[in-house]
């Protein structure tokens, strides 16, 4: 029988090596797998390249994985949100990379990237900063540049619902970039509020289809980034 | 600032973007002044709001006790749904912003030059750490950009001006710009007042604009 | 308030025009719309372009479109299904054109056209015929063929529920080409089964959100292709 | 054919195809024979199929009454779905196919060549309509292409070749071939016969064969 489930979020990401590429999920907080991050950074993998929106907030989740010096390269939009003070202090001094790609380049990369599109051509930032450098190729009287499909070792994301084949579903706006991530990660680790029996989610309603995922964790009750923040948490 | 209020304040900046939408429209709201025109669809309108984070129909935000923190804007503060509302993924999200289906992007802008090039996500200091978030695409995508903006920055330098000096956003795509001061349209001959603010006169805004305004 | 209902399937496709590029959603019978499809040779619109997997059965649907010469090109990966007589005999005529798409191709340059991505690489076709004077790319020691995006003026599909706003669910593999064809084309023109008010639609389960609907008609109670052509019907 | 059968019926050559699909693989079955794998998932197996018109976890034909036409499998014939599946449109189970994470596809064949070159869509002749469906995509995408076929044609022309004449699915992409004959591997030094159907000898499909082949 395919049962997905693993036992600890320590199991979970116990695999993910040093060096690795790992896409993590979420957008601010909406759909950032809180425990998931906090267990890798127990886990000790370093020199990481990561994939996300944003760099975290305060001294937990993604800005403590960062301040704990386990990332080695940011790959994002918007490295700078409110209560973003890890990242921008350790990329003034030197100390991490930034690849810096507009917002929807980024996830239609990820989404190429699982969708087995090495390359793709776009509009977006024609004629800016960001273009340079770039392959740029004028179809039907428009300028695109050429974008690079993105994968990844590992996907860290969090779902609303899970079943043993790893169908998911989320919750609102929390859904953002985990079902892309899940696609294009050769192996996606989700953590989940709910874990449902084979058949309770509407073949309909799923959003990411099991093919995608490999390991599934249950957090019923998952940490609140902007609570931990507003309590100035430190992790760990 | 210590001096009295003179044209119209943010909210007021927002109520005039909101009048120019049509009814049925699907619109983006960039991160800011922008995100109040949510609260000023007129009467006997119906619009779409879109946050690139994956919703369309995008309320307000929620009453007390109704906040979900996994149901936020672009700008990462707690919004609703409507009903009729949809939720997708951040592809299928930027599709619809990168495949044209967005009527129009009301944006903020740091400098908006009179051929309608903007730029308004970085200034090119190079101790700044750059973040450029959705803007390019919206730019790049949406059919119809406008600017809602502070007339000039906190320092009093023109944020209307010839040629930008900061990085580009995109090029050549502002069609109008809401200021505190007045309501100016890109044309092919520059920057065209079309509206000023209760109690702003064009001289004024002259002054304050780094280019030469043609009066309507 | 936003309605995008029309009256009647006549309605829907009355600004067809000769010439246009339209996009017919369907996998064999499976969310074919037929009754628009009857309309639109009802509408008498010809020198059509016309994008579907396959190219109908019998005499009816898609395959009545073609035999009453509406058609002058297929965009298809698999033109000769079983019971499909009407394309195969104006194909050996000379009479018709055919552009031959693997089908994920297809599926690919289709979405690549709703998402604003006009030219994409692919691994498929590669070293075969289909390839043949397309751009080829090495890309990480891999070659790619160069693929352009597929836009249409017109989409015509079918769903199983719509409110006003145009969200759309669907019914199982029905909803195949619907999706992608819904953001591809500048105009959709949807049959749905069933019409509800908005709000009736969990926004988590909407498969084709509003924005890429145009034009609602309800027909309840559709033809099966499959049962006409049993019958041998003939359209009109 | 009138003669007596000789080696697998075309079930036992789906069953006998199954039984090289590991637990909790992810596998399209292509048209035809392909389409009876299905049914022979091993005892304590569990195997999710991948239908490329927007399915994962097909499962066999329907009982009577229980049809839709609206759920078919990629030949267009009815099928249903097991507690765990999930619709999806074709940009999405393309994906699936194109993106690599689909294990494994069983697919029917005009002619395999000793390199695992497939033809299985045009026999080439300019009075033929072309058809390609989803074969080059699968060909393309998934990890491990498996062949079910008739070891000869009608005419009893072999399908195993030296140099595929027909035109090419891919190049050099099937790793196993299960036919009425015998199950046989392409490796690099040519065809391997792995395993003789019940009463067939090795030279019996060396006859039915067009290039050499090497005993196990």
């Amino acid at each position: 029988m395919i049962n997905k489930q693993v036992n600890s979020v320590h199991d979970a990401v116990a695999n993910i090596n040093d060096g690795a590429t790992v896409m993590i999920g979420g957008f601010g907080e909406a759909g950032s797998p809180i425990e998931l991050i906090h267990a890798l950074i127990d886990h000790g993998a370093k020199d990481l390249t990561v994939v996300n929106n944003n760099t975290g907030s305060g001294h937990v989740g993604l800005a403590a994985l960062i301040e704990n010096k386990r990332v080695a390269k940011m790959i994002c939009s918007f490295p700078k949100s409110a209560n973003s003070f890890v990242f921008p202090d350790l990329y003034k001094k030197g100390e991490i990379e930034l690849e810096l790609v507009p917002q929807g380049t980024l996830a239609e990369r990820i989404r190429a990237g699982g969708a087995g599109v090495p390359a793709f051509y776009t509009a977006t930032s024609v004629g800016t900063p960001l273009a340079e450098g770039k392959e740029v190729r004028n179809i039907n009287g428009r300028d695109y540049v050429l974008e690079y499909g993105l994968t990844a070792d590992f996907a860290l994301i969090k779902s609303l619902k899970a079943d043993r084949y790893g169908n998911l579903i989320y919750n609102k706006t929390a859904r953002n970039f985990a079902p892309v991530m899940a696609m294009a990660a050769e192996t996606t680790i989700v953590q989940t509020k709910e874990f449902v029996e084979a058949g309770e989610l509407d073949p309909e309603v799923v959003v990411t289809p099991g093919i995608f995922v490999d390991q599934i964790i249950t957090v019923a009750d998952p940490l609140l980034e902007s609570k931990l923040v507003a309590a100035e948490e430190v992790y760990p | 600032m210590s001096e009295e209020q003179i044209g119209w304040n943010r909210e007021q900046m927002a109520e005039r973007a909101a009048q120019d939408i049509p009814n049925g429209s699907y619109v983006n709201l960039g991160i800011g002044i922008p995100e109040k025109v949510v609260r000023y669809v007129p009467d006997g309108t119906e619009v779409i709001y879109h946050t690139e984070n994956g919703l369309l129909g995008m309320g307000d935000a929620p009453e007390e006790g109704q906040e979900d923190p996994e149901l936020i804007n672009a700008g990462k503060k707690l919004v609703t749904a409507i009903p009729g509302a949809s939720y997708f993924h951040h592809a299928d999200s930027f599709s619809m912003i990168r495949g044209g289906h967005i009527d129009i992007c009301v944006l903020g802008a740091m400098q908006v030059a009179e051929n309608g090039d903007l730029a308004n996500w970085s200034t090119g200091n190079p101790d700044a750490i750059p973040a450029v978030g959705g803007a390019m695409d919206l730019v790049a995508g949406v059919k119809t950009i406008r600017v809602i903006t502070q007339h000039v920055t906190n320092k009093g330098y023109p944020k209307l001006v010839e040629k930008c000096t900061f990085p580009l956003t995109g090029a050549g795509v502002v069609s109008r710009i809401i200021s505190d001061l007045a309501v100016i349209d890109v044309t092919s001959e520059g920057f065209k007042v079309v509206e000023l603010a209760p109690g702003v006169d064009f001289d004024y805004v002259q002054e304050r604009t780094g280019c030469k305004l043609i009066a309507e």
